[in-house]
Parts: structure tokens; sequence; C-alpha cells
């Protein structure tokens, strides 16, 4: 059975791309649309085939991967490429849980969508995601990589903006796409670089990693450091944009004016998370890099920090939410940049589970108030939506990293990790458990406000509150266990070590070579655990205290945050703008208002001048016919006057 | 023939079009769609059958030169993807104007082939006064177009246009003539070693008239001035062409004219490649300022074609592919995204974009293919444009990290004028109502959608582009070493009547050598100095033999000189 | 001596007619004059050896064409351009450019060596027949040029009938306009 | 004195003259043509001069080219009065400048 070759995996959802969007084009003419029902049952159903052939993969992998060429892509003088497939440890763990979550999403994605006139335009974006993340992780080189990078950068920006009657809806997908691709050129230049360094060959991840290893062991890694330092340093910024990282984040919180779904899918559980996959698979590389892996950590670290505070003050649930992933991104990168390639992985799939549950519940009590997201006008559900509630709150315990959950166990790895990497270990360890009580703080603003008190909303609203349907009811209980229990498979505290031993293969040899760079002293992980536990329990006292009395403000028109709050929360859109967005306006004002005048301006004085020696010309060219027959006969006089004159006759 | 046929039966095309009644739209229709089918099954073939040359044809003599003007023609990879370029959007444009312009269907389907003949002449030909010729023949239909079926200021838009492109032109042709005065013939080869007899200035000056020439009808960034107007005012099926094939004519005139027949100087060539990166930035900076939809796509045309010749002027290794597959990605999606704006237009009733949006409710289909185009022209891989932009990139990085990170700026703004331009077009609430004009037609709908899917196929298998490219194969150079020996044959013939001491003599190795090295000193890559030599060579080492067969020498060392020749450009 | 002293007779005719042609006012009286000095013309020609032609010039030009113009100005019979002067501003620029065309070539003229070639009657019209229908002595050439000429009078004819008759509904309306 | 060639050249220069003045500074369409007539009847005088200097087997050409140019004149004539018919018939003037529509 595990002879199934690789490309079934992307084949599947790419299959029900072409359908759905069929189906799509074709029914889209109709007053109706397509059946729901079948549309549904497509849509899911092909992702489930790709999460099945990925299970039976996993399960019979070799230790050293599975590698297939697919066929030939780029055939030029001075660069070649294929397309080509890798399934190894870390693929595997990716493609799991991206096939996993994506088929729950799809499925919960039927009830959430139901009655939307683009149904079958949804899914067939939803599998084109899917397509593109399963390319973007499976891939055995970078140019393939880029593909999936794009191609997800691309179905996001189709999905912020599904909702395209909206103009807000569509500015908030072009401003993704736009930063994104701000990203992808940095992407772009670092594969560029790296070709100059070894050719096109060494785009192939197991060509690099083979490179790395041999200029290490022929100690010529000063030689190329400089090259390589760059090149890191633009994969990271590749990633940064792709990963919603400083300074490249702002677009994460625009894009919850997607569907919900897709918030949980793209932009909390997958996409966002391929920065912290692309650094992992580079480990090799990062690893020889001090100084970018310095600028990670501390990027991370800002990151982390920020986005939690500008968590404190959202007013709308999806935003926050947003704030937290790319808080809890930070903390990934923070990882990363210690090269705790494994931790910051098995954050990645923890936090999948856990945030795609709250996303999913946010979606449910979005859906249940027709549409409300402002938390402020929410309070006492947990009364009328006792599953939500329930998958809710389990998800909040695991991203506070309360014990016993997932979140704990790989937040808890993280921070341990960050200690014990050198001089300044304690003090990013200290920020990070900081960054965790404040998480505390407005995870337990979110659930207070939303499940607890008393219900703020309208009266008549208050009627129709329902339970979400079973369709997306089972997705988020299957994910809130995973929240639960998918920190089980790394519980470095009571010796379960299954994660880590399945990504050793990818990322091992990197990772001890950093190991080897710095000693750290050995602390019993136990007082990690302990002090992680407390942080939580600080957090939640201090949500509790704060909010747990009900002074809520009221909600006046807009849920975006205001005054300092907003200055805090927009600083970075501040920095774009003045940075970025004007200088580039300004530009092009010049290249419209005083070059192209001045192109023009020199292009009419030339006509003038022509127009003026035609004029000057045309009074010869006189209205009487007669007088232009009576200038040639004086022509052809002076003519033979010439002639004569010169003898050319006699 | 098959080359005949395509530069010719355009123009019997068109005549034959006459004959159909003018009142009849149906039955012309009809009958141009199936000359336009025919054509592109031609230009297939053409891609099909690789290089492929036709018998040189004494055409006539121009008073005061030394050679005559042949009729010929020959294909290589690069001219036979133009040639498909301008009859595959041809034949769009005959579909898509059977919706638009009803009532002067045959004058505009006369206009077109014209068009397309004289495109398929520019990419095809051989000889440096049939290439001018058809340069400039280009002008005239698509002039006549523009005033007879263009927007409100037609007149305007096709005078500037007629005026920048001959009068940008002109000089080239005085110096072509001159250089006529001096070479043998008006084939390539002898231009090239014409111009090496020449002092250092006159070279320079006629590399300027010739490049001015080409950077008028990219158009690259001074000498755009008549771009903007002219794609906007005309209409959309010919605009698709004009941005689609005939542009392509001036990027193909740098690959297949000027890089081959002058020594470039590094000076030249890094001010031409940072011409066409300030093209690339300028048109994306004025692309995000547009207001009116054609002239965004006008901006955007220009900006990608900038890309274009900063990768030509690159002259690294991989230039010639990579522009290859660039310009063919650019022809078919920017030729796409004007058919679909004329559209829109048609529906709309405005091109303003301001008073479009929300056809994406109200058209499904149009607003599914003109998201997509807009897409793949944003180089997202999987298309043909990021093969092309990527494998550019790669070109100029080659040059320096600085036009390599420029060219990244423009894509970034690329991506921003494109999508607002999308979201300005079908996004959005509708603000008015799109019942103007007819929508869009199935075969409109089908023959766009062909064009995406093929961008998607050259995307994921780029080989289909790329490996028609051997553009100096041994075939080829077969071929024009054939007629460079009928060529010279008749005038040995000649010659012998007079005097039999002028035959040309082998080059000998330090002749090639030296030659080699001033290439190189020029800036050619491996490739084209070697494919050049070998030309030379081929022709040098024909006539030798000739000769040496007729003194009863021994004829071995021109294979020798080959051999030298391999062994330099692989140690190269 | 004889010949000369004809010359000189119809030279003076023919002169004087065209001086009255440049100068008449109404352009019967012109008419007339060129048909005098056509005729004088013609006299020249079987003067210096070539009677044919000047049959031919007294049949067409100064029986058939100068009929059509006298026909035409009568019919036309506002023709009369008395309200314009007969000289103005162009003439004065004129006349000295043609004279001093005249001057040069006569001057050019005046020099070059000629002399006639006294062999027997030429213009004949047995040897201009000859010369124009003889297909096998010089080939197709005239012929094919007469017949040729024939094609193009009769196009002539009816082009110059297709311009010069009113439209018949034109006609028509101006009758019914008429009647009304 | 006999009759030299030289005379009836220059009497066709003479006419010749007169035509060309006739046809130029005359406003009246009908003395343009008639101008023209003259100017042509001027021309075939010298050709038929000419013809007479050269001997007989190579004048033949002399005699025939007057021949067709009495003939194109005729169908210039005819066609020029027509179209004098057709522009009167228009505006009702015979004065060349009235009809300079030509002029862009």
């Amino acid at each position: 059975m595990t002879n199934l070759p690789l490309w079934l995996i992307p084949l599947f959802p790419l299959v029900a791309t072409i359908l759905l969007g069929t189906i799509a084009v074709v029914s889209s003419g109709g007053k109706k649309g397509a059946a729901e029902g079948i549309v549904g049952a497509l849509a899911v159903l092909f992702p489930a085939m790709s999460f099945a052939v990925v299970a039976i993969l996993a399960y019979g992998m070799p230790e050293a991967g599975i590698r297939e060429t697919l066929c030939n892509w780029i055939d030029i003088p001075l660069f070649k490429a294929d397309i080509g497939f890798m399934f190894d440890g870390l693929s595997r763990i990716m493609l799991l849980f991206v096939t996993g979550i994506g088929t729950l999403i799809t499925m919960y994605s039927i009830g959430y969508m139901h009655g939307d006139r683009g149904f079958a335009r949804f899914f067939a974006y939803i599998n084109l995601f899917l397509f593109s993340m399963i390319v973007l992780v499976l891939s055995d080189n970078l140019l393939l990589t880029f593909l999936g990078w794009e191609g997800v950068g691309l179905c996001s920006y189709l999905l912020i903006g599904f909702w395209n009657k909206d103009v807000n809806n569509c500015k908030a997908a072009n401003k993704a796409f736009i930063v994104n691709r701000v990203g992808d050129i940095g992407f772009l230049l670092g594969m560029l670089c790296l070709v100059t360094v070894g050719g096109s060959g060494i785009l192939n991840y197991d060509a690099l990693t083979s490179f790395i290893q041999m200029i290490m062991t022929a100690g010529h890694v000063e030689i190329v450091l400089p090259v390589l330092s760059l090149t890191g340093l633009l994969f990271f910024i590749g990633c940064t944009g792709k990963s919603a990282q400083i300074p490249l984040l702002t677009w994460l919180p625009d894009a919850m004016a997607g569907p919900t779904p897709v918030s949980a899918l793209i932009h909390a559980a997958t996409m966002v998370t391929s920065g912290v996959y692309l650094l992992a698979r580079l480990g090799s590389m990062f690893a020889i890099l001090p100084v970018v892996l310095d600028i990670i950590t501390v990027i991370g670290m800002l990151t982390a920090f920020w986005a939690a505070m500008a968590g404190l003050f959202q007013n709308d649930i999806k935003k926050v939410l947003a704030y937290s992933t790319i808080s809890q991104l930070g903390y990934m990168f923070m990882a990363a940049g210690v090269c705790a390639f494994d931790a910051s992985i098995f954050h990645v799939f923890t936090h999948a589970f856990f945030k795609a549950a709250l996303f999913l519940g946010a979606g449910a009590v979005i859906h249940a108030l027709a549409g409300e997201q402002d938390m402020r006008k929410m309070g006492g559900l947990v009364k009328k939506t006792p599953v939500t509630a329930c998958v809710m709150i389990f998800a909040f315990f695991a991203i506070i990293g309360f014990p016993g959950f997932a979140g704990f166990w790989s937040k808890d790895l993280i921070l341990e990790r960050l200690f014990m990497s050198g001089p300044m270990g304690p003090a990013f360890y200290v920020i990070g458990l900081f960054t965790a009580v404040i998480t505390a703080v407005y995870m337990g603003r979110l659930i207070i406000l939303t499940f607890f008190g008393e219900y703020r909303g309208s009266k008549e609203s208050e009627e129709h509150i329902h339970e979400a349907p079973a369709c997306m009811l089972l997705p988020m209980v299957i994910l809130a266990f995973g929240a639960i229990f998918a920190g089980y498979l790394w519980a470095d505290s009571i010796g379960i070590t299954f994660f880590r031993d399945s990504l050793a293969p990818v990322v091992g040899s990197a990772q001890a070579y950093a190991a080897t760079m710095h000693s750290a002293a050995h602390v019993n992980p136990m007082i990690f655990a302990g002090l992680g536990t407390l942080a939580a329990l600080l957090g939640m006292f201090i949500a509790y205290k704060v909010y747990g009395n009900a002074r809520v403000p009221a909600a006046k028109g807009s849920s975006a945050p205001e005054g300092r709050k907003a200055t805090w929360t927009f600083f970075f859109d501040y920095v774009h703008k003045y940075c970025g967005i004007i200088p580039v306006q300004v530009l092009a004002w010049i290249c419209d208002v005083v070059v192209d005048k001045i192109l023009q301006a020199t292009q009419w004085t030339l006509g003038a001048i022509a127009t003026i020696l035609g004029d000057g010309a045309t009074v010869i060219q006189v209205r009487k016919v007669r007088l232009q027959v009576a200038f040639s006969v004086a022509g052809v006089a002076a003519l033979v006057l010439v002639v004569l004159l010169t003898g050319g006759l006699i | 023939m098959l080359l005949h046929i395509l530069v010719l039966a355009p123009f019997i095309a068109a005549i034959l079009m006459v004959a159909t009644s003018k009142e009849d739209p149906k039955s012309s229709s009809r009958l141009a769609f199936i000359f336009g089918l025919a054509f592109v099954a031609l230009s297939v073939m053409l891609i099909a059958a690789g290089n492929k040359a036709t018998d040189p044809i004494e055409w006539f003599r121009i008073p005061g030169t030394k050679g005559p003007v042949y009729y010929y023609l020959y294909s290589h990879g690069l001219g036979a993807w133009m040639v498909f370029l301008s009859t595959a959007l041809s034949l769009v444009a005959l579909v898509s104007a059977r919706v638009t312009s009803c009532k002067n269907y045959r004058n505009f389907a006369i206009g077109i082939f014209a068009l397309m003949g004289a495109m398929n002449g520019t990419f095809l030909a051989a000889d440096a006064v049939l290439f001018f010729f058809f340069f400039e023949a280009m002008v005239i239909p698509a002039a006549i177009l523009i005033a007879g079926f263009g927007g409100e200021k037609r007149r305007e838009a096709a005078m500037t246009f007629a005026i920048y492109t001959l009068v940008g032109s002109a000089p080239m042709m005085i110096s072509l003539l001159y250089l006529l005065t001096i070479a043998d013939n008006s084939l390539l080869l002898s231009l090239a070693m014409a111009l090496q007899q020449l002092p250092a200035g006159t070279q320079a000056a006629i590399l300027a008239s010739f490049l001015l020439a080409f950077v008028v009808k990219t158009p690259i960034f001074p000498f755009h001035g008549w771009q903007a107007i002219t794609y906007s005012e005309a209409p959309a099926p010919l605009s698709a062409i004009l941005t689609g094939a005939m542009s392509k004519a001036g990027v193909f005139g740098f690959i297949a004219w000027i890089l081959p027949i002058f020594p470039l100087n590094m000076g030249i060539v890094s001010t031409m490649m940072w011409l066409g990166l300030a093209t690339a930035v300028y048109g994306a900076l004025m692309a995000l300022r547009a207001t009116d939809g054609k002239k965004l796509l006008a901006f955007s045309s220009m900006s990608h074609l900038g890309i274009a010749v900063a990768g030509v002027f690159s002259l690294s290794e991989a230039m010639l592919p990579a522009v290859l597959v660039l310009l063919v990605a650019h022809g078919l999606c920017a030729g796409a995204q004007f058919f679909l704006m004329g559209i829109a237009e048609r529906m709309a009733g405005t091109r303003e974009l301001d008073k479009l949006g929300g056809l994406a409710g109200n058209s499904p289909v149009f607003s599914t293919l003109f998201g997509a185009l807009g897409v793949m022209s944003l180089a997202v891989p999987g298309t043909a444009g990021f093969v092309g932009e990527f494998t550019v990139l790669l070109s100029l990085w080659d040059m320096g990290p600085l036009a390599a990170l420029v060219m990244g700026f423009t894509m970034i703004l690329s991506a921003a004028y494109m999508l607002r331009f999308i979201q300005k077009v079908i996004f959005g609430k509708a603000s008015g109502s799109y019942d103007n004009g007819p929508r869009t037609s199935g075969l409109e709908g089908a023959s766009i959608g062909v064009m995406a899917v093929l961008l998607l196929v050259f995307g994921f298998h780029p080989a289909f582009v790329t490996d028609s490219l051997h553009l100096f194969d041994e075939e080829a150079v077969e071929q024009m070493t054939d007629a460079g020996k009928d060529a010279s044959a008749e005038e040995a013939a000649e010659a012998d009547e007079g005097d039999s001491e002028e035959l040309p003599q082998a080059m000998t190795p330090e002749e090639i050598a030296q030659l080699d090295s001033s290439l190189k000193a020029n800036g050619f890559s491996d490739e084209e100095r070697k494919s050049l030599i070998t030309q030379v060579v081929g022709a040098e080492a024909a006539l030798a033999l000739e000769s040496r067969v007729q003194a009863g020498l021994d004829s071995a060392a021109a294979p020798t000189n080959e051999e030298a020749l391999n062994k330099e450009a692989s140690n190269d | 001596m004889l010949a000369l002293i004809y010359f000189i007779i119809l030279a003076v005719i023919a002169l004087g007619a065209a001086v009255c042609v440049f100068l008449s006012r109404h352009p019967l009286y012109g008419a007339l004059s060129l048909v005098t000095s056509m005729v004088a013309l013609a006299g020249i020609y079987g003067l210096i050896g070539s009677p044919f032609l000047g049959v031919v010039q007294i049949m067409v030009y100064a029986g058939a064409i100068m009929m059509l113009v006298t026909f035409v100005i009568m019919v036309l019979n506002g023709a009369r351009d008395s309200k314009t002067p007969m000289f103005d501003k162009v003439s004065f620029f004129v006349i000295p450019a043609v004279l001093v065309l005249a001057g040069l070539v006569g001057f050019a003229l005046v020099g070059a060596p000629l002399a006639f070639d006294e062999t027997a009657l030429r213009g004949s019209v047995a040897l201009t027949s000859r010369t124009l229908f003889d297909v096998a002595q010089t080939g197709p050439g005239y012929f094919m040029l007469f017949e040729v000429l024939g094609l193009l009078l009769l196009s002539a004819m009816v082009a110059a009938v297709l311009l010069a008759k009113k439209r018949l509904g034109s006609v028509q309306s101006e009758n019914t306009e008429e009647g009304h | 004195m006999e009759l030299q060639p030289i005379y009836i050249q220059i009497l066709a220069l003479a006419i010749f003259a007169l035509g060309l003045m006739t046809a130029i500074s005359r406003r009246n369409l009908f003395f343009v043509l008639m101008g023209v007539e003259l100017a042509l009847n001027a021309v075939n005088l010298s050709f038929i001069g000419f013809s007479k200097t050269l001997p007989a087997d190579m004048s033949v050409t002399g005699q025939i080219v007057p021949l067709f140019s009495i003939a194109v004149a005729a169908a210039e004539a005819c066609v020029g009065f027509a179209m004098v018919i057709l522009l009167f018939r228009k505006k009702e003037s015979v004065d060349s400048d009235n009809y300079s529509n030509m002029k862009g």
C-alpha cells in the first residue's frame, strides 16, 4: 500500500477545483445556483481522499522519506528545475494536519456557507487552496514550493475578497496580496542568491542540505557566509510576509473580512504557518547563520509581544483571534530563531488544532448571531450554545497553556528552548512568559465577554440565537479533541518524544549543529512547566478581575479600537503608509504629473515646430490653382536657365 | 512553402474578403473565421516544423547599392512564436469584433488580415530591407483601422501613432541604405561584416538609428508618447493585436537584428537595460494612477515589455528562452485582457474605472475570465508569466542585484495596479447598467478561455516554448549557408567573367579567434558567438571548399577550423 | 522661297489668331480665333510635307472639337466673364514668367543646328496609314495604340455624357416643381 | 532665303507661349481649355517640324505622335467641356478661382 504515488495527494483537490469551478461557472448563470448537496459532497470527498492517501503513506513511510520526480519543469541554459515531490518527516506532519484540518473545515463550511450565492465557487477556492498548500509542503525544491507559496497567497486573496460586493473586503484582499507580494519578492531574490552560490540544482532541498554539509565539513563556511546570510535574510522577508511577522503583518487582521472558515483554515491553521515550515525546511542553512537567527528571534519576540498587546484592545471577536494568531506565530519564529525547529513545528501542529477550533467556534457564534462580530454586543451565550462554548473553552485552555492541554506542551517546550538558547536566553524567556500572561488575559477577555455575563445585544436578535447544525459542530468537536490531546505526541515532561523523533531526520542535524555553538546549564523541565502554568493562571485571574464584573463599555458604531489603543493597533499600518504607500504615490504623481507633462510638452513643441515649418511651406501653396501653375512655369524657366548656364544642353 | 503562405496568404485573404458583401457581415465573418483558423493552424505547423528557410528570390536592386534585395524568409523559434501570437490574436480579434463592430465588419477583417500579413513578414524576414519593408507596412493597416474604428479621439490617435512610429524608423531607413552601399547584400551576415569596416563613430550612429526604431515601436520610456492614446482609442480587438503582437516587433528587432549585427559595448547594453527597467517602473507607476481601463492596460503592457527589453540586454545565457517565454506569456495575457476590456466597454459603454464595477454578479463568465487573466498577468507561479518573469529576473540578477531589485519592485507595483484594476471592474457594486451592448459571446469566451489555458500549459511545461528555440541550430545554419552560397555563387559567376581572382578565401583559425575575441569583448554570450562564428565559418568554408576543389587543394582545413572553434567555445 | 512666303503668311495668321484667343473678351470670339489659328496651322502642316496630319487637324480640331466648344459656349450663355477682369495680379506674374521661359527655350533653339532632310513627301496618307496599320513590319505597337486610343475616345465620350447629363430623377423633380 | 526648320520651331514656341499664357492668366474656364488646346497644337507643330529634319524612315514617329496627341486632345476636350458644364451647373460661374475647394 505504501507505493501510492505522491502526486495523488495534490491531484484530488486539483480535480475538485476543476469540477467545482466548472459547476460554479456553469450554474452561476441560473437563478438558483448548483445543488448544495452535490457540491458539498464533492468538496469534502476529495480532500478526504487526499487525507486518506496521506495517512496511508504516513503509516508506511520509510525513515528517509519518499522522493519522486514527476517531470521537468523549466529547462533553459543557466536554470533547470523539476517538478518533484518529497515526503519526509516534516512534510508528513504538515500534510497530515493540512489535509485533515482542511477536510474538517470544508465540512464545517457546508453549514456555514449554506444559502450563499457563491457556494460552489467557495469550495472551488478552498480546494485550490488545499492543492497549493499541499504542493507547498510536498515539493522537493524551492521553486515548486514557491508555486504553492504564491498559490496559497492567491487563494487567500480570492477568499478574503469572497464577498466581493463590498469594496472593503476587496481592499482587504488586495492588501493581503500586495503585502504578501513584498515578501514573495524576498523569496524570489533569495532563490536567486542561492542559485548564485551553487547553481540551479541547489534549489532542491536535499542538494541544499548536502551542499551545506559539504561546506561545513570542508570548513569553508566563512567564504559563503555573507551571501548565505543575505539569502537567509531574503527568505526570512518572504516568511514575514506569509506568516504576518513584523514588519509585514498588517494584512492578517484585515484578512478577517473573509468568511470565518477561511480565517480558520488559511489565516490560522495552515497558510500563515508556511513561513515557519520554510524556516524548518531550510533549517540546515539557517543553522549556520547566527546573525539571521538572532534577527529572527528578535522579530518573533517583538511580534509576539506587540500582537498580544494589540489583541487586548480589539472588540471584534475575529480580530482578537487574528492578533492572537500573529502572537502565536511570533512564538514559532522565536523557536525557529533559536534553532528549535522541531519545537516550532510542534507548536504549528498544536496551534492548528486549537486555533482552528477557536475560529470555528467564533464562526459558530457569528452564525448564531446572524453576522454580529462585536464582542460588546454578545455575552451569556454559554446557555444558548453550550457545545460551541465548550469547544471554545477547551481551545482557550489549550492556547493559554493550561497544563494537560495541547498548547501547554508546545509553548512550554518553546520557552524551555528559549531559556537554554545562550546568553540572551533568560531575557527571551522572560518576555515570552510575559507574553503568555497577556495571552491568557486577552483570551480570557474574549471568553468572558462572549459566553458569560448577560446578553448585551438587542432583544429581538436574542430570539434567533441557535446552536449550529451538526455538520458544523462535528468538526468543532473533533478539533476540540485535538486541542486537548494533540500535545501528547511530544509531552517532554512525561517523556513522550514521538514528535521529535519523527522530525529528527529532517532538522536533527541542523539543531545538533546549533546546539554545539553554545552550551547551556541543564534546568529541570518541571520548573518551566510550573512557571508556564503559573503564567496561565495569572492571566486568567487578571482577566476575571478586570472583565468578569461585566464592566463592558457600550458598543459604539465601529468595532475598531479608538484613541491610544488605535495608535498601538495600527502602528504598523502607519509605518506602511508613510514608508511604503505614500512614497510610491508621490513617485507615481511625479511620473504622471511632472515627467509625463514634460514629455508631452516636448512632444507638443516638436509638433509645433513641424507645424510652423509646414505652415511656412503652405504660404507658397496658395489658393489659386493658376498661381501654382505659374510657379511651376517659373520653376521650369529657372531649370532651363540653370541648364543653359551650366552648358548641359549646348 | 509554409513561410510563403504565412506571409503572402493573409494579403490574399484580405483581397478575397473584399469580394464578400458589405451588407452581410455573417458570411464575411464566417469566411474570416475560417481564414483566421487556417492561419493559426499554419503557424502551429511552423512552430512544429522548426527552422525553415525559403529559397532566396532576387527581388529588386536599390540603385547605388552593391547587392540585390532578396525576398528571403526564414523562421527560427522566436519568429515562429511571434507569428503564432500574431495569427492567434488576429483570430480572436476577428471573433471579438464580430460582436462589436457589425456594420463594417468586412473592412475590419480586411485591415486585420493585411496587418497580420505585415506582422508575419516582419517576424520571418531574413533580409534587412524586406524586414524594414514589413516593419513599416505594419503601421499602415493599423493606423487605418484606428482611424476607422476607434473611439472618440481616433483621428488624433491614428496620427500620433503613425507619426511616432514612422518618424522613429526613418533614421533606420537612412542608415540601412548607407549600410547597403557597403555590404554585399542585405542579409544579416553581410551587414554585420560591413559594419565592421566602418569607423566607430559611424557604427554608433547607425546603432542609434536602429535602436530608435525599435525603441519607439516597443515602446521604451521617453518614446512612449503614442502608446497610451493609441491603445485606448483603438478598437479593443486591435489594441490586443497591437500590444500582443505588434509591439513585440520592437523586442524582436532587438534580439534578431541589433544583437547579431552590432558589436555592443557595455555602455549601450547597460543603458538599454536600465532604460528597460525605467520603462517598467514608469509604466507600473502610470498604471497605478490610470483612470481609463485601456490606458491602464497600455501602461501595464509597457511595463512588461520594459522588463522584456531589460531581459534582452542582460545578455545572459538564459536571456533568449527567458525573453521568449515572457513575450509569449505577455502576448497572450495582455491580448486577452484587452479583449476583455473591450467586452466590458461594450457592455458598459465606458472605459472609466470609476463607472465600472460589480460585473462579478452581473456576468460571471466574463468576470471569471477577467479575474483569471488579471491574476495570470501578475506572474503567479504555474502560469507562463511566472516562468518568463522568473527567468528574466534570473538574467537580470546576473547583471547585478540592483537590477533584479528594481524588477522586484515592479512586480510588487504590478500586483498593486492589477488588483486595483480587477477590483474596480468586476468587484464592488454595479454603478450603471450593463445593457449597452451584447454580452460575451460563446465563441469569444471560448477563445479567450483557450488563451488562458495555453498560459497555464506553458506555465507548467514551458518546454513547449523553449524547445522550439534553437535560434541558429545546425539545420538553419546549413540553409543560411546554402543561401549564401547560391547568392555568392551567382556573384562569383559574374565575377568569373571579369576577374576570377576574387574568390573569397576561408578564414584562418587566427582570424576566427580574432573575430571571436572581438565578439566576446562586445558582450556576446557564448552561444551567440558560437552560432555567429559557425555561420561565418560555414559560409566561408563552403566557399573555400568550392574554390579549393577547383584548385585541387586539400580541404581538410575547414573542419579543423570548426573543431578549434568548438574547443574555444567549450573552454569559455 | 515660295514656301517661305506661304509660311510667313500662314504663321502671321496663326500667331495673330492665337493673340486674339489670348485677348478676346467673349469665349465665342476666342473659339473662332482658335479655329482660325488651327486652320492656319493645318496649312503649315501641309506646307512642310504632312498633308495627312493637316487634314486630320482640320477634321478633328477645327471641325469636331471647335464645334463642340462653340456649342457648349452657346449652351452656357452666361459664360461671359465680363464681371471679372481679363487680367489680374496673377497675370502680371504669369506673362513675364512665360515670356522668360519662351525666351530661354528660344535662345537654346536658335543655337541648335537644324536642317531639313530633303527627301520625298513623308507625311502622306499612304505612308502614315502603312506605318500605323502594318502589323508585320513594326509589330503590334502602333496598331494596339490606335485601338487603345479608340477605347479612350469611347470612354471619354461616355464620361462626358455621364458628367454632363442631368440626373433623370432630378429632371423630373424639377419638372414637377415647375408644375406646381 | 529658304524656309528653315528653326522658323517652324520659333513659331511653335510663340504659339505655345501664347497658349500657356491664355491657360494660366485667364480666369474663364473656356479660355483655360482653349489655351491648353493651343499649347497642344504648338507641340504638334514642333513635332512635325522636327520630323522634317530627320531621314524619311526615322521621321515617321514624328508624324504618328501628333496623330495620337490630336486624338487624346479630342478626348480631353470632350471630358473637359463636360466638366465645365457640370461645374457651371453647380456654381453658375466659369471663373476658375471660384473652384478652390481642394485646398485643405
